[in-house]
């Protein structure tokens, strides 16, 4: 065991299942890096370096550049999936989505289904999301919620190194089509990471301090806010629960209702826009199954109903933080 | 290339049993009995076996919405087809897909698609798996001349080029996208849109199962045998609407009539196999009175067999459910 | 006036806009129908006949049909905006987003956000949405929530003939990017429509019935479920509210929060999806801002998490009803 | 096509502006001032240049993530682009766009873009806008080779054929899309591709500003006069790394050096002009010292403006806020 960023434990995951499975490889845009060139060939290891010296041990053969054509190579995962592998695919950022969204809604996500039954998809698709990196409106979207709403995906947002690796080698191995949405801004956040291979599995949510007074539900980047929030308020004598669901789809509904059936108060923060959101998801679950245990307004902590703003400050302010967690759960109690 | 007698009995048959299929669908939606949207492959047979008459089980297909034919020249069981096309539980899919997501897997059969030029990007990573599995398999992907416009489809011809993949793409050019002419919507020529991606290509009559076949069979081996993917651009013509339901107007006068009479492809290779004393009329008499029994005993199955339990509306979503 | 169906009434909308302004130009696959070939010209009129006369009446410069390639077109309606034009663009099935969705919410939406304001984008696309058509998972989607998540965009929903007419005059008037949902099972749905121009503004819910135990917020197609639940629940003594937002963004969420306070429960259709849907976002804007008000869980409605299924009989049963919505109430008032 | 001496003042001194804005911004980003994703034109001015000296207000161009050459040879305002960079409240796109997304719809420049191939549909519609209303303009989509791959840009081709709209599909082939050579990524060959769509096309020597101002021209004036969509194939390199950080370990030793001493395109203008006695080292001298200082001085203005107001940060979402 040891300290790996979460880089390193996306990176260590994939490793792992490619030494165990043969049928796992990895392709996206330079996820060698360096293809054609005369220079380096395994120089970027993708845009942030995650697939980085996969090259190395496992050759041209299993991790592959692409052209800039992502309906094609991520409808290639498809297809490949369908056809016995199990391709890592790299959609770099989650913006991107749109150029193939079809291969991964319409095809992907529904094939077992319209097939009836008689097909399996297990693909992983990696994508960046989030703001933070003054990259602007079309490099920094969350957009999670929009493959949560589609049924056949399964959808994962790590928050730390540990449930990175875990999450990871646990979407290679299921069988079912997996986006895997890796916090651009957490790339080198670090933790102890086992060096042996695990697995967490999809739908349990990772209760991470267990408190009295409200209950805040927080995915990916949000859920070090949510800590940072609980911390602070709990010098006040607020006692916060934080719940991390780990997966969007399939959701811990279970351990959300629980949750808030001994606080009696729910805070959501997602990083994402407000509408149709994670947000809006879960609080809505709650005011359907858990009404009897509330006891104040659920709050939703989100970023505006805006695009991504470029300027360090306007991002800043857009972007959901620690301060208006505390705020919101201090309304939930008013 | 040669054919024995037993290949064209085969390719007759499978040829045969596509147009009665789709005749038959023709009349029993018009009744009203068969739901959703039903495009059908009547016409261009020649195509689809053509090229499917080279393949096994390791090869794959992805189609259309147009996909009856495919699916049959690829082995997929008529009965269940049948079944299917009317939603029923027994049916292919289960009820589940109809006549546009009608898939056989274990077949090499990737699915007929309802998004125009889905099927390209998945054919290649079934060539893919293939080329890295080293099974000799080829993939096959059929469009039409209004999926040959579709950016994934495009984009898909670089990616097999740049992965050097067995694939063979097969634009089905019927001359219409719905009611738009191939001539209004596609902008210079489909041999030398390959040429653009370094493709070897050929054009050929897709009323003429031989030519077919022999062009295809090239393209084939060439894949087989790690030469990369090809593009076989087939001309032919639909003797229905776009989808059943299609007043044609757009078409000109006497149009289908004509294709029905002097550019049949079964009544072309029937012409073809008798006169050079291939096979008897008689032999093909017979597959005839087969094919439209076995057809007419589909239908009938159909339209009386269970809907599918409504237990099965949410499963299948997930491995799990 | 006379009774118009929900395709004429769509129709008449574009060709009174189309005669007012010049700048108004229609485009979508057959759209007119028949180009390039020896049959007729305005052959089909986009492939449910909505579009139907506008090639005889404006002529081929402005009612194109297009090739199958909805990136480029789409795409070309948002530069047409940009430059001058106001675009009434054909996506023919909601479904098929996926093939052009970036230039929908990573240019058309952000445009005049990334652009510091100087950016108009007035564009209509077009698109038919939902299931009841026996057209299987990939034409039977509904899809709504996905744009409304987006910041920038407008997005319409008309339940009636009435409501179609004035919403497209008033989405081909508006300078942002509008998404004009039209139900395909309601093409051929009859009302008394004017024979003038008219608009109605977006954002402004209708109010369809007052009542005093329930509120039922439902969307497009949904509409009518709502009102026929209603009705029988009125039978039993149960009197319900019944809103139609018309409009998902901007949403009427003042006219919502003033129905559930004076009736204290909520019932929320929605079509679609459930998960992170117009169901979800409804009631999470209930559970924050009019939680004091709930007198009940609040209850959504909505299709299972699961793709659209062929065979009729699990379609029917996959569709919310007026059923599933009576029963959703009595759940609320229990 | 003669060129007086202000036409050839101008075009050097607007190239010798992107040259100076992005060596200047690669220093600065380097120190940390400067955020985001930074992608520097420096290399490539003779493309931009060459495309856009032929162009007035009512003609359009879309750039791309590598945009600051393309809105500097339009006419954007260097001041309020430094501003942008640096995220400014006074910058062109009050700080909300940033290099990605430098706009100014008034002079025609509508954006560069953070997808890739996001440009060549908003093109199409813009070419529509101007021959709908027959403005005689011109619209003109730059991108790399790497976005020559994306099924948006292929799927313009076809709609800018098919409509028979005033384009010039420009691809900026500087060997790279990122990390990725051009010569692994680009199947078959650019001009082909367009011959596939029935484009007319040319290859230049993108380090040639004449040989660039020439083949578009020609074009342009065949887009301007009802001719149609063409494709120019420029040849040419970029200095530095695919973006601010790049370490450019794919690139041959040596590769840029050698770009630097024997195919910078200001130099090559330099030797042309006053080796056929057209201009003078002294007045490009000039125009050099001239533009080091107005650069210098909107650095130094955007170091020290203020960012925008938090106000500002649900605003222009839509039109009513
Ligand atoms: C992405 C997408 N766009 C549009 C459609 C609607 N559509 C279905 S079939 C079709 C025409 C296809 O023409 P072609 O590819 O020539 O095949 P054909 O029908 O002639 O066999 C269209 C436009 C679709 N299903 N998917
Ligand atoms: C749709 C999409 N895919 C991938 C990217 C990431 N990306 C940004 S620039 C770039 C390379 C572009 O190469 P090229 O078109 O040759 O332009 P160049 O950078 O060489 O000027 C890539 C892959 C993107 N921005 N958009
Ligand atoms: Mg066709
Ligand atoms: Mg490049």
């Amino acid at each position: 065991m040891a300290k790996k960023s979460y880089r390193e434990a996306i990176n260590e995951a994939i490793a792992q299942e490619m030494r165990r499975d043969e049928n796992v490889l990895v392709w996206g845009e330079d996820n060698a890096g360096g293809a054609g060139g005369e220079g380096e060939q395994d120089a970027w290891g993708g845009v942030l370096g995650v697939t980085k010296g996969l090259l190395g041990e496992f050759g041209p053969e299993r991790v592959l550049d692409t052209p800039i054509s992502e309906s094609a190579f991520i409808g290639a995962a498809v297809g490949a999936a369908a056809t016995g592998l199990r391709p890592v695919a790299e959609l770099m950022f989650a913006d991107f989505m749109g150029v193939c969204f079809d291969q991964i809604y319409n095809q992907a996500a529904k094939f077992r289904y319209m097939f009836g039954g008689k097909a399996v998809t297990p693909l992983v698709i990696r994508t960046m999301y989030g703001a933070g990196f003054r990259a602007a409106s079309q490099h920094s979207q969350t957009l999670y919620p929009m493959f949560t709403h589609i049924p056949g995906l399964k959808v994962i947002v790590p928050s730390s190194p540990y449930d990175a690796k875990g999450l990871m080698i646990q979407a290679i191995r299921d069988d079912d089509p997996c986006i895997f949405f890796e916090n651009k801004v957490m790339y080198d956040d670090e933790e102890e990471v086992p060096d042996d291979s695990y697995t967490i599995p999809f739908g349990e949510a990772n209760v991470i301090r267990e408190g009295e007074d409200a209950t805040i539900v927080a995915f990916g980047r949000m859920v070090g806010m949510a800590r940072q929030a609980a911390d602070a308020l709990e010098k006040e004598g607020i006692s916060c629960t934080v719940v991390d669901p780990r997966t969007t789809s399939p959701l811990d509904t279970d351990t959300i209702l629980e949750c808030v059936e001994d606080t009696g108060r729910l805070v959501v923060v997602d990083e994402g826009y407000p509408r149709c959101s994670m947000a809006s998801d879960v609080s809505s679950i709650v005011a359907q199954h858990a009404f009897k245990a509330l006891k104040g307004p659920i709050q939703m902590v989100t970023a505006p109903h805006a695009p991504v703003p470029f300027s360090p400050e306007l991002e800043d302010e857009y972007v959901p933080n620690a301060d208006k967690i505390v705020a919101a759960v201090r309304a939930t109690l008013a | 290339m040669q054919m024995n007698r037993e290949d064209l009995l085969k390719s007759y048959s499978t040829m045969r049993t596509i147009r009665d299929f789709e005749e038959r669908v023709h009349e029993e939606f018009a009744s009203g009995d068969i739901p959703g949207f039903v495009h059908l492959y009547a016409g261009e047979e020649a195509s689809a076996v053509g090229v499917c008459s080279h393949l096994e089980n390791r090869d794959v297909i992805a189609s259309t919405h147009r996909g009856h034919g495919h699916c049959i020249a690829k082995g997929c069981d008529t009965r269940e087809m049948m079944l299917e096309l009317y939603g029923r539980g027994e049916g292919l899919c289960g009820g589940k897909g109809g006549s546009m997501h009608i898939a056989d897997i274990e077949k090499g059969m990737l699915g007929a698609n309802g998004i125009v030029g889905a099927g390209p990007p998945l054919i290649c990573g079934a060539a893919l798996t293939a080329k890295y599995k080293k099974t000799g398999g080829v993939a096959v992907a059929f469009f039409g001349d209004g999926g040959s416009n579709q950016g994934t489809t495009l984009e898909s011809y670089n990616l097999a080029k740049v992965w050097n993949l067995p694939v063979i793409f097969v634009v089905e050019d019927n001359g219409y996208a719905e009611a738009t002419s191939s001539s209004y919507a596609v902008a210079g020529d489909q041999l030398d849109r390959a040429t653009g991606f370094g493709m070897p290509s050929a054009r050929v009559d897709g009323h003429d199962y031989f030519a077919v076949r022999e062009a295809a069979g090239e393209m084939i081996e060439r894949a087989r045998t790690g030469g990369g993917p090809s593009l076989l651009h087939v001309m032919l013509d639909r003797f229905f609407g776009h989808f059943e339901g299609d007043a044609m107007t757009y078409r000109a006068e006497g149009e289908v009539q004509n294709i029905r009479d002097n550019k049949d492809c079964l009544k072309i290779f029937r012409k073809r196999v008798t006169e050079a004393g291939l096979l008897t009329d008689e032999q093909l008499d017979k597959i005839d009175t087969d094919v439209m029994a076995h057809i007419n005993a589909c239908i009938d199955e159909s339209k009386t067999a269970s809907p599918p339990s409504l237990s099965t509306l949410t499963t299948d979503v997930y491995i799990s459910y």
